[in-house]
């Protein structure tokens, strides 16, 4: 079907409906929405045709004469697709508007089908005047759908944007005429070829005419400085409109401005780069103040269509990636755009916290993360998939400076984004419930399926284009996305089926590990299914527990099955967001959580930028192989590992980036917690360890960055645990207390010799058994008490026996008393020291040593020891699937005190390919190192005996004991009437706090939150620049004219 | 008659100009509408020097005529209903 | 103060770059390549005499469909937007002028002779659609003022308005299918240069535009004017 | 004569923008807009005149064979001619918001409808 | 290390001999303590007569399992220290059930007796014991600190983890000690050495008249009598460890009972002419004077 029939059928259905009367309103809207379906199938036929025959584009003429002297459309594979979103945009928005378009009557149903018409002509023409005559058609459509609002600012926003457009259409005719005096074509194609004969010497009239005419499409995009008069449109007009606005004109402004740089040339694309870039970093600053949604999502469209100009500006370089790229963006772009403008037409407050009415709706609560999803740019979407390629070349290219900011402003926007997100699950619902009539609904539904599909579509593009691996396609993630869909069943029958598909995969897939990654492999799955034995213990159906466990776990598996660049950022991205929708559920975990995401991603850019640094330096090879780090040379080398050491730092929390995890952590649900802290934080160490394996020692400007590496670990390994001491809340203590761990586990790695590594590597077991044990126990006894402050329990060691236990085999195995598996640590510790060459930081860790002692003294004596409190009397022992996990670990970590080499033994055999001196020898029961050597088991034997035979001594003497109820003491002469008096657990080491508190201050929290403040300061001045008044949008039209001209002259 | 044209050009441009001062500066709307379909109208002349007859009636057709008709008619509702208190 | 200052400034630095513009412009002594091509080939493929008509209706055909179209919008939103407030034409008017009553059924049937004229001969004189449909538009101007209680039956100029489209429309795909493409003319035998009757369809097209822009102008007034109250 | 057009065009737009960017009143802003567009349209044609050549009409005066030395580029003029027409729309559409803001807020002056910001 | 059995007898022989030394050698510095400050004294016998009499009582309460299991697992932990380190250097017969790797297992076994009486002391719910506790734990924490740095530096000296080599190593004559070797790390160990010993200047844990003896508040009889033997042991097991480390370990048994008496004496010697310091202060003591002298050790060995 010819792509004029497009117009035929828009503009033959508008005038149609002027004929029919007042009555016939309902016969006139099947009419439109008859018209769009139609205009949708033939762009649909068009898109099937290129791309199945993979045809390339072919001009259609109109008035039978050839191209230069008569009007021409295009129409090739860009195009159909382009125009296939713009139809169905409108015709979603259609059925969107329909209340509206039914109220106000047949016009406004005309104005619809003739906006989206002229929308389909300026992606399609090839004409410049014609495309004069198309924005003029969409700026006059434009104003009119304005009106279909309710809102009466509308009229306002209106004539505003009014004004403007006559600025630039003037602009605009000025630029065309000049540009057709000085090529005599008014054709795209036939200028492109005139101007490029045009010497550029003779500066003066055509790159002024073309800078005009440039300046006016530009500004249909609403480039940052120059567009207040767009953000009233988007605030004031009826949502179902702006979808409209910033998806479908966004795109077809695009593509125009695509259309002209073909005539500019590349002198020009610096120039769109230019002003692309300040339009997304500006908008998305602006943004993060904002309360308003519909403001908050124009501000966010206008940043997207600046971050897709920069991609414009940089065609020259992304060569036949071009379209791979600017599509998946503008498509992700536009869908997301479409499917939130449409939520917030059900969401009757106008503020973000309002958003909380969706909660009662899960399935809009998946359409609305969905789309924050797409924004954002995360995994299975396709700007993600645009994003990789992106950083990639920008970086081959040497332009780091801008993917810099590109990513900034990623960060900015995904940070408001999950704000908003986070409002949305945790803030109180309002009062009145949404309303959401089936035609509302189907429009967000295609939008949100829409984005799925072209998530997979990019997939396969990426796969046949690039070689990367089709996401949706891995099992673990398919696995995980499955149960999106079985989200209805009952909890335990989803744990069951979670357990037993992790423990299967696991038995699959065991053979392909090498004895490093088997370790964090039986962690991340046996591991994981263990930790997933207490969710047992809710009932219910736990909507959206299971698809976000899943996805983190999938994501951490691919993790270490990923032998690409590709493959392992995709992952690392995967189970940040698996994570952060797991952390999310807790009570009180919406701040902690946003500073999770947030900080998380920012490590994820860095890995990013890491990656994309590397591939640079690296011949092009389709995929990037973890292993070929290995061999980068000196200029790229240490920079590359200081961002992705950076961006797995994040993630191991060490000092400096750690101030998300004690909220995280501590706020999760109670089977959350151990995942998150036991296991999630392991990721981080694989990362750590695949880039010490790989890259080995670096310096950057003489420093040593392993040296440094080893400070970190060793002040995060100190300040972890002098901070655990301090704190009122258990979980907040153990979470500190992980992050002492992680210090030392950091410090072990960059000790970067065999036992320091070895060391590491016991401690990612213990460390996981351990805490994982200890955040169980605790949750347990906080789930029964109801509270997790300390000072308010005591004494629950006769009502909680097995917590008890478990919790005193997890001090003596964290503290490294000698018969448990701790002590094994501490000794591959000493024989690592004594070989290592830097020995200062030792300082640190040996205070470290003893202060994880204190706090985990404390916690046990505050929760189980000291006295009962009267409302705890009849309290029952932890539920018993929590207790179950405890016990596994406890038998766990006698099997590892008695037996290390059983683990460790291969494990040494392979860290001996890098470190080959220090390796330990194990035969039978005993480890020997140059130093010295250790048998555990004679250790247990001695310690047994002499502890049996002083224990039966004791028994045979005080057979006759008489058992004494802990209230019954004296205390200064008087017998204590209340428990709470006597309970000493109250700021427990104040003598530590008093003499060591200085260290504690929390500078890091402090230099954090003056950051975030900057930015929200900068915006609130720069805010002020729209004050509202239509004139001085005008004036910023100008002085953006102005600026951009001396801009582009003196460049 | 030709070789006055010139000089008859540069005159109709100066009184356009004037036409266009007054149109912005005016004291009241009235004469503002006015001067603007002044300018209008010696546009259309322009045209006409300048050899194109076509643009030269669309000019005087729509552009005088329409367009100040419009601005009145608008004034005169706005001066209507400013006297009478405004509508409701 | 400084509002006026800036924008001084501003119009300085504009008015900088028009003159760079202006400067580099030197009127070429020869036609540039379309202009040619125009200039040879309308006589003999579409045989039309007036030049820029041809191009308007059929080598330019698209803009001046987009061109109606902005026409139709233009026109429905006026009425979208003075429609909400539509007050029952009930108010008794002081009696018009006898001058401008009789002058307007004097004058009102050669107005609309006029603007027939125009918009019929576009293709051999100056003038054309746009033209011919303003002249209509002022001569319905004239009756309403002179008898502004006629109330205009919108439904009349709204069937004449989207008829006319409906036809222009159909004429452009009777062009795509019959003749070269679409909105191309020579869907009839062009005739003889200079003859009504001549350049195929550009008459009946011309015609076709100045009846519905007529028809719109029409309407805006007329909705202009239902907003009349006291 | 082509460069005085163009020259008092120019000062037209300026004048007009200068207009739009001062005037508080809507109206008042209109009218400047519509010497901006008078302005442009002088631009335009002023751009397609030649010296010494006549209107792109072929009749009695001007016969189709030597109408290429004789007439002036008409493309020009097409365009401006579509200009007009938009400028009209446009304009008339902004006098109907015009009018619909002063019923709804009683005044025509543009720093008083400011009710969308930051 | 093949197991043989013969090592347990002299295990026990050795046990019970450094518990009768202990006895009295604690009771002569008490009595040397109470002779300065012009007093008589108690009679050297004194501990046994509280064994005796704390055995012999018939009324014992218990607050618990863990309170039951609080003096087991602190004198497990002083026989343990006592066993894991040889007592003589040599003879085959005292060298108890040392092996290669004991250096660090000393080092961290010291906290085992520790996390027992605490989780013992505070089972008993009494807020004197917990008080105890929390400066017992703050202060000793910050004392190890020292004593590890000089371990670790008198290891990088040796480049050993065995007790027995160090002492080896340092059997020629006296110059040989590590006192004169490496008297940096010796003079850290020393310092540190005063902060576990529970002696005045660092004894606010078990603080007499502010909350009697800490700790051991709720305990009485037997549970006593354990931890009177511990309160014997544990000192003369800590000794050993600083005798074989820095003063060149004990050929005999003489030499034994004589370098443990003058190690002894130099914390009793301290005690005597200092006040006592708060938790805070001694924590600052330690950072301001032990710590720097144990850095330098390492960076100078």
């Amino acid at each position: 079907m010819n792509a004029l029939t497009i117009f035929a059928i828009g503009l033959g259905t508008a005038f149609l409906l002027g004929l029919l009367g007042e009555r016939q309103k309902s016969l006139g809207y099947m009419l439109t929405l008859a018209a769009l379906t139609f205009m949708s199938a033939v762009s649909a036929s068009w898109l099937v045709v290129f791309a199945a025959t993979g045809a390339d584009s072919f001009d259609i003429f109109t008035a039978g004469t050839a191209p230069p002297f008569a009007i021409n459309l295009r129409m090739g594979l860009i195009e159909a697709a382009l125009t296939l979103l713009i139809n169905l945009t409108g015709l979603f928005a259609a059925m969107h508007m329909g209340d509206a378009l039914l109220r106000l009557g047949q016009r406004a149903m005309a104005v619809l089908i003739i906006a989206i018409m002229a929308l389909c002509g300026i992606v399609l023409t090839r004409d410049i005047f014609n495309l004069f005559v198309f924005f003029e058609l969409i700026v006059i459509a434009t104003a009119g759908l304005v009106l279909l609002s309710d809102d009466d600012s509308a009229l306002a926003a209106g004539f505003k944007y009014l004004i403007v457009s006559q600025f630039i259409s003037a602009l605009l005719l000025v630029g065309i005429i000049f540009a057709y005096h000085a090529t005599g074509t008014l054709n795209i194609d036939g200028m492109a070829e005139a101007a490029a004969a045009i010497d550029p010497s003779v500066s003066g009239a055509f790159a002024i005419a073309f800078f005009l005419m440039f300046i006016a499409v530009v500004a249909e995009l609403k480039p940052f400085p120059a567009n207040g008069w767009a953000l009233d449109m988007y605030e004031a007009a009826h949502p179902g409109f702006s979808a409209v606005f910033s998806a479908a004109s966004g795109t077809a402004a695009l593509y125009a401005v695509d259309k002209l740089l073909q005539i500019g040339g590349t002198d020009w694309l610096p120039v769109a780069t230019g002003i692309g870039i300040v339009t997304f970093v500006g908008a998305n600053l602006l943004a993060l103040p904002q309360t308003n949604d519909r403001r908050l999502l124009g501000y966010s469209s206008i940043a997207q269509t600046g971050l897709i100009l920069t991609v414009l500006g940089q065609q020259d370089i992304f060569g036949d990636d071009y379209f791979f790229i600017a599509g998946g963006l503008l498509f992700a772009h536009a869908l997301a755009k479409a499917g939130l403008y449409w939520l917030s037409a059900l969401v009757a407050g106008r503020t973000l916290p309002d958003w909380a009415a969706l909660q009662s709706r899960p399935l809009l609560v998946f359409a609305f993360i969905s789309c924050v999803a797409m924004l954002s740019g995360l995994p299975p979407f396709p700007s993600f998939y645009a994003k990789w390629e992106l950083a990639h070349l920008l970086v081959a290219e040497g332009r780091s400076g801008l993917l810099a900011l590109i990513l900034f402003g990623a960060l900015v926007e995904a940070g408001y984004l999950f704000r908003w997100f986070g409002y949305l699950i945790k803030r109180a619902t309002p009062a009145e419930s949404i309303a959401c009539p089936a035609h509302q609904l189907l429009p967000i539904a295609a939008a949100v399926l829409g984005g799925w599909a072209l998530g997979f579509v990019w997939g396969e593009l990426s796969s046949s284009y690039f070689g990367r691996t089709n996401l949706l396609l891995t099992l673990p993630l398919f696995f995980a996305l499955t149960f999106l869909l079985l989200d209805w069943l009952p909890a335990w029958v989803k744990n069951t089926l979670a357990i037993g598909g992790m423990v299967a995969f696991f038995s699959l897939t065991y053979a392909e590990y090498d004895p490093l990654r088997l370790i964090f492999a039986v962690i991340f799955l046996i591991g994981g299914a263990v930790t997933l034995l207490a969710s047992y213990h809710a009932h219910g159906r736990r909507i959206g527990f299971y698809p976000a466990a899943m996805l983190m776990y999938a994501g951490m598996i691919m993790l270490i099955r990923a032998s690409d660049s590709f493959g392992f950022f995709a992952a690392w991205e995967l189970l940040t967001v698996g994570s952060y929708f797991l952390i999310l559920r807790g009570k009180h975990s919406e701040p902690h959580a946003l500073s999770y995401i947030v900080f998380s991603l920012g490590g994820a850019f860095l890995i990013l930028a890491g990656f994309a640094l590397a591939a640079s330096a690296v011949p092009p090879a389709p995929t990037f192989e973890i292993a070929q780090l290995a061999d980068l040379v000196q200029p790229v080398a240490p920079w590359v590992f200081l961002l992705l050491a950076l961006g797995f730092m994040t993630k191991t929390a060490a000092i400096g980036v750690h101030i998300w995890l004690p909220g995280a952590h501590a706020e999760a649900e109670t089977d959350v917690s151990p995942m998150v802290s036991g296991i999630l934080l392991k990721a981080g160490l694989y990362g750590l360890f695949v880039l010490l394996m790989n890259m080995g020692k670096q310096s950057l400007y003489g420093v040593e960055l392993t040296y440094v590496m080893l400070w970190i670990g060793a002040i995060t390994a100190l300040l972890g645990n002098l901070m655990a001491i301090f704190q009122e809340d258990a979980k907040r203590l153990l979470a500190y207390s992980s992050i002492g761990q992680m210090g030392y586990a950091l410090f072990g790695l960059a000790l970067m010799n065999h036992l320091g590594w070895l060391m590491a590597l016991m401690f990612v077991i213990n460390h996981y058994i351990y805490k994982s044990m200890l955040f169980l126990s605790v949750g347990g006894v906080a789930k029964r008490t109801g509270t997790r402050e300390m000072f308010k329990m005591g004494g629950l060691i006769t009502l909680m026996p097995l917590s008890f236990i478990a919790t005193l085999i997890g001090i003596i195995a964290v503290s490294g008393v000698p018969p448990l598996s701790g002590f094994g640590g501490r000794w591959i510790f000493y024989n690592a020291i004594l070989t290592a060459d830097a020995r200062l930081p030792m300082v640190l860790i040996f205070l470290s040593g003893p202060i994880a002692f204190l706090y985990l003294f404390r916690l046990i004596h505050t929760i189980f020891l000291g006295q009962l409190k009267d409302e705890h009397r009849r309290l029952k022992e932890a539920p018993f699937w929590i207790i179950l996990p405890q016990m596994i670990y406890v038998a766990l970590l006698m099997v590892v005190a008695v037996v290390p080499g059983m683990v460790l033994r291969h494990v040494d055999a392979y860290i001996s390919q890098f470190f080959p001196d220090g390796a330990l020898n194990w035969e039978g029961s005993t480890i020997t190192s140059q130093f010295g050597y250790w048998n555990p088991v004679a250790i247990m034997i001695i310690v047994g005996v002499i502890f049996m035979l002083l224990f039966g001594w004791l028994l045979f003497v005080n057979r006759r004991a008489q058992k004494v109820k802990q209230f019954n003491f004296v205390f200064s002469a008087e017998r204590p009437f209340r428990p709470e008096t006597t309970h000493f657990a109250w700021n427990f080491f104040a003598p530590y706090r008093k003499a060591m508190g200085f260290l504690v201050q929390p500078f890091v929290t402090r230099f954090w939150a003056a950051v975030t403040d900057l930015l929200h300061t900068a915006a609130d001045i720069t805010r002020r620049l729209y004050n509202g008044n239509g004139q001085t949008y005008a004036f910023h039209f100008l002085l953006f004219v102005v600026a951009v001209f001396t801009f582009r002259m003196g460049m | 008659m030709s070789h006055l044209l010139p000089w008859l050009t540069i005159l109709l441009c100066i009184a356009m100009l004037v036409a266009a001062i007054i149109a912005i500066r005016g004291l009241s709307s009235p004469i503002a509408i006015l001067a603007a379909g002044l300018v209008s109208l010696l546009a259309s002349v322009l045209f006409l020097i300048l050899a194109s007859p076509d643009v030269a009636m669309t000019e005087a057709a729509i552009g005088s005529g329409l367009t100040t008709f419009l601005f009145f008619f608008i004034l005169g509702r706005v001066r209507s209903s400013e006297n009478d208190g405004g509508p409701a | 103060m400084i509002k006026r200052a800036v924008a001084l400034v501003l119009l300085l630095m504009l008015g900088g770059i028009f003159a760079t513009l202006m400067l580099g412009y030197t009127p070429d002594s020869e036609l540039n390549l379309t202009a040619r091509y125009y200039a040879e080939r309308t006589a003999a493929d579409l045989g039309a005499a007036n030049i820029v008509t041809a191009i308007v209706v059929t080598y330019r055909g698209l803009d001046t469909l987009g061109e109606v179209t902005v026409l139709f919008l233009s026109a429905s939103i006026v009425g979208l937007v003075l429609a909400s407030n539509r007050r029952p034409a009930l108010r008794v008017r002081t009696p018009v002028g006898e001058l401008l009553t009789t002058g307007a059924r004097f004058l009102v049937p050669l107005i609309l002779l006029l603007g027939v004229y125009v918009f019929v001969n576009g293709h051999l004189t100056p003038g054309g659609g746009f033209q011919g449909g303003a002249i209509i538009a002022s001569g319905v101007l004239l009756l309403l003022l002179a008898d502004p209680l006629r109330h205009f039956s919108h439904h009349v100029i709204a069937t004449v308005e989207s008829l006319a489209g409906l036809f222009y429309v159909a004429i452009g795909l009777a062009g795509l299918f019959l003749a070269g493409g679409f909105l191309d003319n020579r869907l009839w035998p062009i005739g003889t240069l200079g003859e009504l009757f001549s350049a195929g369809a550009i008459p009946l097209i011309y015609s076709l535009i100045g009846l519905k822009v007529g028809a719109e102008f029409s309407s805006m007034l007329a909705s202009l004017s239902e907003t009349e109250e006291l | 004569m082509a460069y005085i057009a163009m020259a008092t065009g120019f000062l037209l737009v300026l004048i007009g923008f200068y207009g739009a960017l001062t005037q508080r009143n809507l109206l008042r802003m209109i009218v400047a807009f519509t010497i901006a567009d008078s302005g442009v349209n002088i631009v335009i044609v002023a751009i397609g005149y030649m010296r010494g050549r006549t209107a792109p009409i072929l009749d009695a005066t001007v016969s189709a064979a030597e109408a290429v030395q004789r007439i002036i580029d008409p493309v020009p003029q097409a365009l401006v001619l579509t200009a007009i027409v938009i400028g009209v729309g446009i304009t008339a559409l902004m006098l109907a918001y015009a009018y619909r803001l002063y019923e709804r807020k009683h005044t025509l002056d543009i720093a008083k409808l400011t009710d969308l910001q930051g | 290390m093949d197991f043989d059995w013969m090592k347990i007898p002299y295990a026990f022989l050795t046990v019970f001999i450094v518990v009768n030394y202990g006895f009295l050698m604690t009771a002569l510095i008490q009595k040397i303590g109470a002779r300065v400050g012009r007093r008589y004294g108690i009679p050297i016998w004194q501990n046994y007569l509280d064994m005796i009499k704390n055995y012999g009582l018939r009324s014992s309460i218990t607050h618990g399992a863990m309170f039951y299991l609080g003096p087991v697992f602190r004198l497990s932990g002083g026989v343990g220290l006592l066993l894991f380190v040889p007592s003589i250097y040599g003879s085959y017969m005292f060298s108890n059930l040392s092996f290669a790797g004991d250096l660090i297992l000393a080092l961290y076994f010291v906290f085992f007796g520790t996390l027992g009486m605490a989780l013992g002391a505070a089972e008993s719910g009494h807020p004197h014991a917990a008080i105890g506790i929390t400066r017992g734990l703050s202060q000793v924490s910050m004392a190890e600190l020292p004593f590890g740095l000089a371990v670790f530096s008198v290891a990088l000296q040796y480049q050993t983890l065995s007790v027995t080599d160090i002492v080896a190593a340092q059997q020629g004559g006296m110059l040989t000690w590590t006192l004169f070797t490496n008297p940096l790390a010796v003079s850290a160990a020393m310092l540190s050495f005063l902060g576990s010993m529970m002696r005045p200047p660092f004894d606010v844990v078990i603080a007499p008249q502010e909350i009697p003896i800490g700790p051991p508040t709720e305990y009485h009889s037997s549970y006593l009598a354990l931890m009177q033997t511990n309160r014997v042991i544990f000192p003369v097991a800590k000794i050993v460890i600083y005798m074989n480390l820095f003063f060149g370990g004990a050929t005999s048994w003489p030499e034994f009972f004589l370098k443990v008496f003058l190690i002894y004496m130099w914390s009793a010697f301290v005690g005597v002419v200092f006040p006592r310091f708060r938790v805070e202060q001694s924590i600052r003591w330690f950072l301001v004077w032990a710590v720097p002298l144990g850095v330098l050790s390492i960076m100078v060995v």
